[in-house]
């Protein structure tokens, strides 16, 4: 593959960008659900 | 109808308040002024090439005028939240359309002085030549840019007032909505400079979309500023 | 100034409707205008490029003055030597010689659309950045099932297919 | 792992697996099967992460509108639209910088520069500081009926910038190219595979942007529920945070 550094750049860097947001906001999610009350969680 | 005489004298009263407070405090002329100044020698600084600081003359110049517009509305905004000026007004009942209006007038004459400054410097310190369509155009740019800077300065500094951190916060604010004023006013004084051999034809749709901004935001500002602000 | 608080002195039902519509009127004018601004006015000034052809005839792409002039490389016409680039640019029948200092980066080659920055001196444009313009089309390379030598003739029929 | 720790359901647990059996087959499809072009070699591959984030982009702008819109014109108005506008904000500015990203990267190997000042990229750099303001209009101080309020009007007026950027390259000459799927002439310009995996792409980002979407917006009510409880709860938690850290 020519310029493989660009390629596999465009596609880790998205992962990594996706995969960064999607940890931070299961872990805020975590964090905060625990001192929630159940109504304060709907979807449960 | 009276309540038309006397929302305009509101709107005087509020802009005369504003001036008065500025020239009292000489803040604009010792500071402010200087600051943009200040800005422009160190572009040259920087750009110190051949040609390079004619042709970026323009776009320079606007920049200036929106760092120190970013410095003028926070001032606008301490002086009313400070002694809550502006609750005040609104507990009266003064219209708070009005109060928009005659804020933003304020803000488009400081402006205003403040680019015929920069205009000056940008003249001496680039070497710009300009005939006099251009110097016409260019005047035409400053008046129609600094009303759509006007109204949404008010606007988004009225919003910020009293916010926590509101001094990072107001840039990040404001400058993505003025973005459209910076393209349209580097371009259309562009014009009026001739930097790149553009004709001074080409600046006047570049006036007209400034145009356009300044009226939506005149009217969004007018309509929208008493329910954004409030409560 | 008067500030005492004031009776609603337009209380009105119908006015007040009125007034509300009033200004969003205003906006969608106002929007409006500036879509005609943007889309009729402002093409020219907008546009990234002048077409070859268009060079010292529409307004805005006067020879004398920097220009970016988009046109199709000519087969057969790209000459390398001393470091620098020369290959001549066409686009409806129109023609003009592109010199470069330098290698052209990006998919340059032959039959394929470029944007070169730069002046025209004495008939040639002398040029110090390009730019290849890729189009919209995509196509597989096993597809054309040629060897590598015939490559860019491949991408010339494609291209100007 | 307990079911109800989090922000997590069923429903979105089986949305996440199947999002990761995409992601894979997309990298499989983008960056193996699918044939390399003709002109670009084998750089056209990063179109099938670029394209699909700025449709995302689009999707996510566009919701934003719709709920924001929904916000203001119910007589109850409920603030679950207005997270919703939020969460699906936060995440279309993600996709954008993604797409500016992977996009100049194309753009060297193919053009030969990162970034021009073309129609396409200055309007989709500007609809990217445009959300980046709405983003800071939400953070002001404030009641959440003000936050939504602001960010509501403001979201209605900024989604009309998706059809300039979007149209930008036919109503202007640009250096990027017009779209190929969506073209108005209706003429599909990719072969087979490509234009196959292009859309497994879209279908992978967009379940991606559901799935974001669901998460965030249930973090932003927890959020909202522990600012109005009051900073106790909040000091509390943030030490507890920090100690689990």
């Amino acid at each position: 593959m020519d310029h493989a550094a660009f390629i596999l750049g465009s596609w880790i860097g998205t992962a990594v960008a996706v995969i960064a947001y999607a940890a931070w906001v299961l872990r805020r999610g975590r964090a905060l659900s625990k001192h929630a009350s159940t109504e304060e969680k709907p979807w449960t | 109808m009276s309540s038309v005489k006397s929302r305009r004298t509101i709107v005087v009263a509020v802009a005369r308040k504003d001036l008065s407070i500025e020239w009292n405090s000489r803040i604009l002329t010792n500071q402010v002024a200087p600051f943009a100044a200040i800005v422009m020698v160190m572009f040259a600084f920087a750009l110190d090439n051949e040609g390079i600081l004619q042709r970026v003359a323009p776009g320079l110049m606007w920049l200036a005028t929106l760092f120190s517009m970013l410095i003028v509305v926070q001032r606008s905004f301490t002086v009313e939240s400070a002694d809550g000026a502006l609750d005040a007004l609104r507990v009266a009942g003064v219209d708070t359309g009005a109060i928009f209006v005659g804020k933003s007038l304020a803000l488009m004459v400081q402006l205003f002085v403040l680019e015929v400054l920069l205009l000056a410097t940008a003249v001496v310190l680039y070497g710009v030549e300009m005939t006099a369509v251009g110097l016409l155009e260019a005047f035409v740019t400053m008046v129609v840019a600094t009303a759509g800077l006007g109204c949404v300065g008010t606007l988004y500094g009225g919003l910020a007032a009293g916010a926590k951190g509101r001094e990072t916060l107001l840039p990040l604010l404001l400058l993505p909505v003025v973005a459209p004023v910076l393209i349209g006013a580097t371009r259309a004084t562009e014009a009026a400079f001739g930097s790149g051999g553009t004709a001074v034809s080409e600046g006047w749709p570049w006036i007209g979309l400034l145009a356009v901004f300044a009226v939506i935001f005149a009217v969004a500002g007018t309509v929208a500023f008493g329910p954004l602000v409030d409560e | 100034m008067d500030l005492t608080p004031r009776t609603n002195d337009e209380s009105s039902v119908a006015s007040k409707k009125k007034r509300r519509w009033i200004p969003i009127v205003m906006v969608v004018a106002a929007m409006s205008a500036g879509g005609v601004v943007v889309t009729k006015f402002l093409t020219s000034a907008i546009d990234y490029y002048c077409n070859v052809d268009e060079v010292g005839s529409r307004a805005g792409c006067e020879g004398d003055r920097r220009l970016r002039v988009q046109g199709i490389v000519e087969e057969g016409s790209v000459q390398q030597q001393d470091g620098g680039t020369s290959f001549v640019m066409v686009f409806n029948l129109e023609k003009i010689k592109v010199v470069y200092a330098g290698d052209p980066g990006g998919v340059f080659q032959e039959c394929i659309p470029v944007v070169a920055h730069g002046r025209v001196v004495d008939g040639t444009f002398e040029s110090d950045r390009i730019e290849v313009k890729h189009s919209n089309s995509y196509v597989e390379k096993n597809k054309t099932r040629l060897d590598t030598a015939n490559e860019e003739a491949a991408a010339c029929s494609v291209l100007e297919g | 792992m307990t079911p109800n720790s989090g922000t997590g359901t069923s429903a979105t647990r089986r949305l996440g697996v199947l999002v990761i059996v995409l992601v894979i087959s997309l990298a499989l499809f983008g960056l193996q099967f699918s044939a390399e072009d003709v002109v670009q070699g084998s750089t056209v591959r990063i179109m099938y992460v670029h394209v699909p984030s700025i449709w995302t982009a689009y999707i996510a702008f566009f919701l934003t509108a719709v709920c924001s819109g929904v916000y203001l014109s119910r007589r109850q108005r409920s603030l679950a639209w207005d997270r919703v506008a939020g969460a699906s904000a936060e995440i279309g500015v993600l996709f954008v910088a993604v797409s500016l990203v992977t996009g100049s990267l194309w753009g060297r190997l193919t053009w030969g520069t990162y970034w021009v000042w073309d129609a396409r990229l200055t309007s989709t750099a500007f609809l990217f500081i445009t959300y980046v303001g709405y983003l800071a209009v939400r953070r002001l101080d404030g009641t959440h009926r003000q936050r939504a309020r602001r960010s509501s009007v403001m979201a209605l007026l900024a989604v009309l910038e998706i059809p300039l950027v979007h149209f930008s390259v036919n109503l202007w000459r640009s250096l990027h190219q017009d779209a190929s799927v969506a073209d108005p002439n209706a003429k599909v310009k990719l072969d087979g595979l490509m234009l196959f995996s292009l859309f497994l792409g879209l279908v992978t980002f967009t379940l991606l942007f559901v799935w974001l979407v669901l998460h965030r917006q249930r973090t932003m009510l927890l959020e909202d529920s522990f600012a109005d409880r009051g900073l106790d709860v909040a000091i509390a938690e943030r030490r507890n945070e920090a100690g689990v850290q």
